[in-house]
């Protein structure tokens, strides 16, 4: 059992044992024992990775490859290089973090650990997979179980958001599949057998009519499920509506596929339909940007503040992808890190208001920086990292998107470039008028007074995304390097 | 003539001996051992399924009017196990609302008969052999969709369906006539050699398509799928949804893949247009069905038309990919099936919102109906995924990648209405869910079968490769 | 020579920020207090001992003080473009080293008596020692990136001070206010720095402002609309400093600061934070200067002039001492400004530079013990406004002698701090640009009435009756003011010019008499109208307000730059831009995709008549098939 | 072979009948009589076997035997619905079409 395989294995086990246990606590011991033991595998992971690299110099290292289905060359196929590195540990951390949150599961709470668990193995096979197929197969498996865990554990509106959330991102991944499909057929151009492995098919010059019909394609399919306008609508009512474990893995890893399928399948395979088309969605990500941080600045839903923030700041992951350059993919892999821990805890948070006063209406709520000091000074912090503070992780992410996309020739860049920046105040103005409104002032209401002190769980789920969050803002520099080096490949290959 | 050359037809003369046992039994056995001829029947059939597997070589017999090879034996298997697993399904139902009138040995009789039938027809060597297995498979499910003589939903059923297919078959034997008019002949190798497009054999090939795009229940020879299996007896409806479907896809891809290769320019577009109006009608129509059943039938007219996308392209690839994709349907269609049998046998509830809050009283069945429906939709990791995923792909290697976007469109919509019933099972809470229940051993042991044929035949690679090598003797 | 020890002057309140933040609950309030100052005046020690060696243990190469940088790489962008993190030691940042220290011990020691019981008395130190921590980062930034970070640092520490009571929804808002107009501003800083690293090819302060490297010689080689590039850059990121500097359009936060605890205000909004700007331009000096003939600078020089002239007439009218205050420190960061941007660069040419800088050391000092002397005036009556005082020279000798040194100092009296270098001032401007002369003359006289106003508003007028009677501050609050006093004092005697200055050489700087008795004649005038308005109570305020009018109202209201601020926010944004965006997704965005599953539903509904139970209507639908697909595929669709 | 009638005027009359029978189908209210007419349809196309069997391809007798086959198996299908027929009659005493429309849509 190779490293990698690791990932997928080990949540299959605690799944299995989740199916023997009875009642919450069992439940949750098991899952947050299967967490502890995903992230320990992730942190070795790092050093394994470095220790590789350094006698290893190919584009993925732990690669392992067994023939799944010959007759379409189908492998199941698996490497990582920086960028996967990262993901994997942010997964493994949004995970044990959102087992914590949801400690006090009372409902099913065996099937909601095991649906947490199945999106996780989805998650972490998409990042691990180097063959088209099995990311396919992962990317829905991740998918599915939303559907059940916001539809049966979720508030408010849970069955129609449920539906439209799975329905949307499902027809993406349909159309994702016409555009693989397509990668597929046209992956023996210069000779050679069809093949579904994606750094096979990168050493293929896929003729650019065909790049220029299946990027569109490919690229949707992917972007969708990081909110690209006007594809976005499935996602503030998703996260209204979902419980908060599952909005935090939602935001903070599922949406993070998509960013990471644009990157590793859109741009590395068809750079030329890239090219031809980066106008286009470039267009699309800055409104995505701006109109994301606008629409954030009238909600007075918690989530749909924090749904809307995610719009933009994918959005901006969009971009930097698609301006095509080492700096500002550096920047997109580092903001999607940064949001990831970012909205995870933002969610986590905002469970634990909701959880104690019952309502997420920033106007209901006020003064609670008086009464439930802790979760109100985090969330000020997690607030100033999304609004790129220096220090957290949010500003290094976007400084890299910045320096980069501005290192283009072209006005129309720069223009956008220009926009985009512009959307920093936006940020900060809805950030602090929701922590004004809900953490400072008086204390609107008698019966928040005397709210349950934050838990030790609680506290724990905390800390574990905290921490990388000031970690990253504090020293940058190993990641980034770490993810630096390994765009180098990719970009070549762009370019 | 020295009679070995009869074990070309092992399986059907030991269908046909089994059949007869059953008669005989059914007058030599005692009233009050009655209920035994069910596992009697169900012992036996499991022996033919199981000596199904040793393998028969290839040949002709019968001037070639019977022909027989590793595909066509394989296939047969496929429904063999189809009907077994039906059998154990329907047992119960069998034991409680049947054999207490005396009545079941007629239903094993007219089951078997009608299977008979089905490997006449997939083995057929010529059109008359066709034609024979083709009512032969027939007549026998009109009699068994009316079998419930009690209720009248039932005799309806029956009753449109005999004139549905009276009226399918008198068609298709008019294609068939003109067909023997342009070649000349009513065997198959005959006419491939000589066949040529003209008017009038194109209007045959259509004729004759309509005949059994009607048992495939394409549209727009679809209509009396629903009203059938709504009014048939549960065991019934999915037998005719899997099994006759299953025979007469098969039948079709033959007829069409080898005879009638030759006018492939013409049918490849009649399929490309059936296809997508079989996909968007039917669930189109799945969408507000209340009824499981003919929600059911409905999602199978949908399938139906995916399994085109693999027609389409006439070749081995074609082939493999639509026979693996039947071989998975059978399974989640079945476990479907099953578990509404089950329910129904149980609680006499039939309709999507009964099922509410499912979850909650009965896990296991609601997790094997999600499992079912979810491969019917083609999610990952479960096998239907795999079936439509390898059709897709067969689509887009001849280039038709239109058509696979539209089917993929097909697919979400259905994906909204198989979620619609897990909704009702696992999202809802009900106020009067069914209650309990467990099941006896022969519905247990068949749907942990499809179960396990669900998860497995995805996955495990070795029988896709397999059909694949058997593909290549079409 | 090595400085690399002065790394520890940040350090150590940034350790004390993180004691104090995260064992916030543990420690016991009075030895906060203890451990903040006590961080401070280490800092304060290693600041001054790095003083004492820059200047005069000899860090002079030939006549021409050197720069010192240690710098390790935080972050790379590309091969060339990296952000480093480290000190840079440099006449203008040692003299800062000082201000900062100073006026930060001063006001640790302060708030000890002033926030004595206030419940969040940890919490406030750890602030100020997050704001300390900061600024010497910003101060010893070696390049626009580290700057910047450090300026944003500042900013939110601004942004938790201003925001410290935080149940007063004026705090509140004013702290928000505050953030968000200088994050506007930074906004053109940080396109600035864009530009400035895509154009120039690195961030490093070095490298840009050598007067013969390529970054300054090759302005010439970009041009944008008519500009060099550079000199876009350049004003961008004098945008940044505007907004930290409060100069127009983006004062207006600097006013409601004013709702923080006053310790902030004299230690944030008076002495260090709003200098940055200045400290910026002052920073990119010789790039202001050479770059297209000092283009940037001259935007520089008048929006100091204009900032200054607006200040000082508001502060005329305004009754809340606090604002009053605030509004004479924008004005004087005009002048500061002014001063920059009328500079040459070597030798007594750099007199404007040189000017500048003093300026904003003896006003660092003044200002922030006028601030503290109003703070324990507020700590006496628990007032802001003068109408609530009176007559408090009886209650608070103390406070009233300090103030009246302050107020002194700021309206540039021989031989008080603010006198010298304020002449200097006058100079260069004199020099340079005769109008920017008169404007600084008279804002000269402004501020003197202005400040005289509100010292005999204070202290003389007719004894108010108070609730209980105000008394003098305790000591450690009055130490910090006579400190403070004793600098303003002997401030100006310090021999400047010879250790800032543009070109870094230094020269000796001569008083200009004539320039210097127009200055101080017309304080004079401004001190004696105050004296004859305000000494004694009588009317004759109200008349000459009368008498002014509509002017006097307009002053009053600031000009009525809130007003326009907020139609633009509250009416434009809100309701023209964010409104309907919500609405555009609710109702088209999302409504499409709606309407899509709708329609879909819909359509099933219509069509489902075809399935109408009749067997013959199926049979009929079956041969129409047959027949329509027959006519199809034998007469329109063959191809062959 | 008969003298004088060549295959296309039996052909037109066979098409003539299936479309009858196809008419019938459609248009009558009565069970039996539809499954009369789907006689017709049967017997038109038992006529085309023989008539092109006879004209066209006199040396083998393929289209005769289906013919026949198809006479036998039409009475099997006739007599199973007229069974089915009358098993309904006795539950609701009518064999009209509009009787049996309870599933739809």
């Amino acid at each position: 059992m190779d490293i990698l395989s690791l990932f997928i294995t080990v949540p299959i086990i605690t799944i299995l044992a989740l199916v023997f246990t009875k009642g919450l606590k069992q439940a949750r011991i098991v899952s947050m024992v299967g967490g502890v033991i995903q992230l320990i595998m992730a942190i070795n992971l790092v050093f394994a990775y470095f220790k590789e690299k350094a006698v290893n110099d190919a584009i993925m290292v732990f690669t392992r490859d067994v023939v799944w289905y010959e007759h379409f060359n189908i492998h199941y196929s698996i490497g990582v290089d920086g960028v996967s590195v990262a993901l994997l540990l942010l997964t493994a951390i949004v995970v044990l973090a959102g087992v914590f949150i949801s400690w006090k599961m009372n409902d099913l709470p065996k099937e909601f650990f095991i649906s947490l668990i199945v999106l996780s193995i989805g998650v972490y096979g998409f990042f691990i997979s180097i063959d088209l197929f099995t990311l396919f197969v992962f990317f829905e498996i991740a998918v599915i179980p939303m559907y059940l865990l916001i539809g049966i554990w979720g508030t408010g509106p849970k069955e129609y958001s449920a539906m439209k959330l799975t329905l949307m991102l499902m027809g993406a991944s349909a159309v994702l599949l016409v555009g693989i499909l397509g990668i597929y057929f046209n992956s023996n151009a210069d000779g050679g057998a069809l093949t579904f492995n994606i750094l096979e098919i990168a050493q293929v010059n896929i003729p650019f009519e065909v790049q220029k019909i299946f990027f569109p394609l490919v690229f949707i399919g992917f972007a969708v499920i990081s909110a690209l306008f006007p594809f976005h609508t499935w996602s503030p009512d998703g996260h209204a509506s979902a419980p908060t474990a599952v909005s935090m893995l939602h935001a903070g890893v599922l949406m993070k596929l998509g960013g990471y399928g644009v990157f590793r399948v859109a741009m590395y395979l068809l750079p030329e339909g890239a090219l031809h088309w980066s106008w286009f969605f470039i267009i699309l990500a800055v409104i995505g940007v701006i109109y994301g941080a606008f629409a954030a600045l009238k909600q007075t839903d918690l989530k749909y503040i924090n749904a809307y923030s995610s719009v933009s700041h994918l959005g901006l992951v969009l971009f930097a992808l698609l301006m095509l350059n080492k700096t500002s993919w550096n920047g997109a892999i580092l903001q999607s890190l940064s949001h990831g821990f970012m909205t995870a805890l933002f969610f986590a948070l905002i469970g634990m208001i909701y959880s104690r006063t019952q309502t997420r209406d920033i106007y209901k709520l006020g003064g609670l920086l008086k009464v439930i000091p802790f979760i109100s000074v985090i969330y000020v912090i997690v607030g100033l990292a999304s609004l790129g503070l220096p220090g957290l992780s949010g500003f290094v992410a976007e400084m890299n998107i910045f320096v980069g996309a501005f290192q283009h020739e072209d006005m129309f860049y720069r223009v956008s470039t220009i926009i985009v920046v512009s959307a920093i105040v936006v940020t900060a103005v809805y950030i602090l008028r929701a922590a004004g409104i809900m953490l400072m002032g008086p204390v609107k209401n008698e019966a928040y007074l005397n709210l349950p002190k934050v838990t030790w769980y609680e506290k724990t789920g905390i800390l574990l995304l905290l921490i990388p969050i000031v970690g990253m803002g504090v020293a940058p520099l190993w990641l980034s390097d770490m993810i630096l080096e390994s765009l180098q490949p990719f970009i070549q290959a762009v370019l | 003539m020295d009679f070995s050359s009869f074990l070309l037809m092992r399986q059907e003369i030991l269908l046909l001996a089994i059949t007869l046992l059953l008669i005989l039994t059914e007058i030599f056995i005692p009233q009050n051992k009655k209920s035994s001829i069910v596992h009697l029947a169900i012992f036996l059939f499991g022996i033919h399924t199981i000596v199904g597997f040793f393998a028969i070589e290839e040949g002709n017999i019968f001037g070639g009017m019977f022909h027989t090879n590793d595909l066509v034996h394989f296939f047969k298997n496929v429904l063999n196990i189809g009907v077994l697993i039906l059998l154990l399904q329907s047992a119960d139902w069998l034991q409680e609302k049947i054999v207490i009138h005396n009545r079941g040995t007629e239903f094993f009789v007219l089951m078997f008969a009608s299977l008979l039938g089905m490997y006449f027809m997939i083995s057929a060597g010529d059109f008359l052999m066709f034609y024979l297995g083709l009512e032969l498979s027939t007549l026998p499910i009109a009699a068994l969709a009316a079998y419930e003589t009690t209720k009248r939903i039932s005799s309806e059923a029956g009753i449109k369906l005999i004139l549905s297919a009276a009226l399918a078959s008198g068609v298709s034997l008019f294609g068939i006539s003109m067909l023997y008019a342009t070649t000349g002949s009513i065997y198959f190798n005959d006419i491939t050699e000589v066949i040529t497009a003209t008017n009038l054999s194109i209007l045959g090939l259509i004729l004759f398509f309509a005949g059994l795009a009607f048992k495939i229940s394409l549209v727009p020879f679809h209509f009396w799928t629903a009203d059938v299996y709504e009014g048939a007896p549960i065991s019934i409806a999915s037998y005719l949804s899997v099994i006759s479907k299953g025979a007469a896809v098969f039948i079709l891809m033959i007829l069409l893949f080898t005879v009638l290769k030759p006018l492939m320019f013409i049918w490849e577009n009649l399929v490309y247009v059936i296809a997508i109006a079989t996909m968007f009608i039917g669930n189109l129509f799945a969408l507000r069905q209340q009824n499981m059943k003919r929600f059911l039938a409905f999602s199978s007219i949908a399938q139906a038309g995916f399994i085109l996308l693999g027609f389409i392209i006439g070749n081995q690839l074609g082939a493999a990919t639509v026979v693996y994709f039947v071989l998975i349907y059978v399974f989640s269609n079945l476990a479907a099936f099953g578990v509404v049998q089950a329910i129904s046998l149980e609680t006499g509830k039939e309709n999507i919102n009964d099922y509410e809050g499912l979850y909650r009283t009965n896990p296991k069945l609601s997790l094997v109906m999600m499992l079912a429906l979810f491969s019917l939709a083609g999610i990952p990791p479960v096998a239907g995924f795999f079936g439509k995923f390898f059709l897709f792909i067969a689509a887009a290697s001849e280039g038709y990648y239109i058509l696979v976007f539209i089917a993929v469109v097909n697919v979400t919509i259905s994906l909204y209405y198989y979620l619609l019933v897990v909704r009702a099972m696992f999202l809802r809470k009900s106020d009067n869910p069914i209650p309990f229940f467990k099941n006896k051993l022969y519905m247990r042991l068949g749907l942990i079968i499809t179960v396990l044929g669900i998860l497995i035949l995805g996955l495990y690679n070795p029988i896709y490769d397999y059909i694949f090598e058997l593909s290549g003797n079409l | 020579m090595d400085f690399s020890y002065t790394i520890l002057i940040p350090l150590i309140p940034l350790a004390v920020f993180l004691l104090l933040g995260i064992f916030n609950q543990k420690i016991k309030p009075a030895v906060s207090g203890y451990i903040g100052v006590f961080g401070l005046l280490t800092s304060a020690i290693i600041s001054f001992y790095a003083a004492y060696q820059y200047f005069f243990v000899s860090s002079k190469v030939d006549g021409v003080y050197q720069t010192f940088v240690e710098k390790t790489v935080w972050m790379n962008f590309t091969d060339t473009l990296r952000i480093d993190m480290g000190i840079l030691i440099d006449p203008i940042s040692v003299m800062m080293l000082i201000v900062v220290s100073v006026v930060s011990l001063m006001v640790h020691i302060y708030s000890r008596g002033y926030m004595k019981d206030d419940d969040g008395y940890t919490k406030f130190f750890a602030f100020l020692s997050l704001f300390t921590f900061s600024m010497y980062g910003l101060v010893l930034a070696t390049n626009l990136f580290q700057i910047y970070i450090f300026w944003e640092l500042v900013g939110v520490s601004s942004y938790l001070l201003i925001g410290y009571y935080y149940t007063k929804p004026s705090a509140v808002a004013a702290a928000k206010k505050a953030f968000i107009v200088t994050r506007f501003a930074d906004l053109g800083f940080l396109i600035g720095i864009l530009i400035m690293g895509y154009y120039t090819g690195t961030f490093d302060f070095e490298a840009l402002n050598n007067p013969e490297g390529s970054a300054i010689l090759n302005w010439a080689s970009t041009s944008f609309m008519g500009l060099s590039a550079i000199t876009w850059a350049l004003i961008l990121i004098f945008i940044g400093g505007a907004g930290k500097s409060a100069m127009l359009p983006f004062h207006i936060w600097l006013p409601d600061a004013m709702e923080g605890p006053t310790p902030v205000s004299a230690l944030i909004h008076a002495a260090t934070m709003v200098v940055a700007g200045i400290y910026l331009v002052a920073r990119l000096f010789p790039m202001f200067y050479f770059v297209e003939e000092g283009f940037a600078l001259n935007i520089v020089a008048y929006v100091g002039a204009i900032s200054s002239l607006f200040a000082a007439i508001i502060a005329i009218t305004q009754t809340d001492i606090k604002r009053v205050l605030a509004f004479s420190t924008m004005s004087q960061l005009g002048y500061m400004m002014m001063s920059l941007g009328v500079s040459g660069y070597d030798g007594h040419e750099g007199v404007g530079y040189m000017a500048s800088m003093f300026h904003l050391f003896t006003h660092a000092m003044f200002k922030a013990l006028l601030f503290l002397g109003a703070g324990s005036v507020i700590h006496a009556v628990h007032s802001n406004y003068l109408k609530d005082m009176g007559g408090l020279r009886k209650y608070m000798p103390i406070t009233n002698i300090t103030f009246l040194i302050a107020a002194l100092a700021i309206a540039g009296m021989p031989p008080f701090a603010g006198f010298w270098s304020k002449d200097e001032i006058l100079v260069a401007a004199f020099e340079h640009n005769q109008l920017i002369y008169y404007v600084g003359v008279l804002v000269a006289g402004l501020t003197a009435f202005y400040m005289f106003r509100i010292y005999f508003g204070i202290f003389w007028g007719k004894d108010k009756t108070y609730e209980h009677t105000p008394k003098e501050s305790p000591f450690s609050m009055t130490f910090p003011l006579l400190v403070l006093a004793l600098l303003s004092i002997v401030g100006g005697f310090i021999p400047f010019s010879e250790f800032v200055s543009a070109d870094k050489a230094g020269f000796v700087a001569h008083l200009n008499y004539p320039l210097a008795a127009i200055a101080v004649g017309i304080g004079l005038t401004g001190i004696i109208l105050a004296w004859v308005f305000y000494k004694k109570e009588n009317n004759l305020a109200d008349k000459w307000a009368n008498a002014f009018g509509t002017f006097y109202k307009w002053s009053y209201h600031k000009f009525y730059f809130d007003e326009v601020y907020l139609f633009i926010t509250k009416k434009i944004l809100f309701k023209r831009v964010a409104a309907p965006i919500a609405w555009f997704d609710k109702k088209v965005v999302d409504g499409t995709m709606e309407g899509i599953g709708n329609k879909t539903v819909l359509a099933s509904e219509k069509i489902k008549g075809m399935q109408s139970g009749r067997v013959q209507d199926y049979a009929f639908a079956f041969i129409g098939g047959v027949v329509v697909l027959a006519i199809v595929f034998i007469y329109l669709w063959t191809n062959n | 072979m008969i003298e004088g009638i060549s295959i296309y005027e039996i052909l037109t009359l066979t098409s003539i009948l299936f479309f009858i029978g196809v008419y019938g189908f459609i248009t009558r209210k009565n069970l039996i009589s539809i499954l009369i007419s789907v006689e017709l349809i049967l017997n038109a196309s038992v006529v085309n076997f023989v008539v092109i069997n006879k004209y066209l391809y006199p040396d083998m007798l393929q289209g005769v035997f289906f013919s026949i086959f198809i006479i036998a198996v039409a009475a099997a299908e006739t007599a199973l619905a007229i069974s089915i027929i009358i098993n309904l009659y006795r539950q609701i005493s009518s064999v009209e079409v509009k009787d049996i429309e309870t599933m739809k849509y």
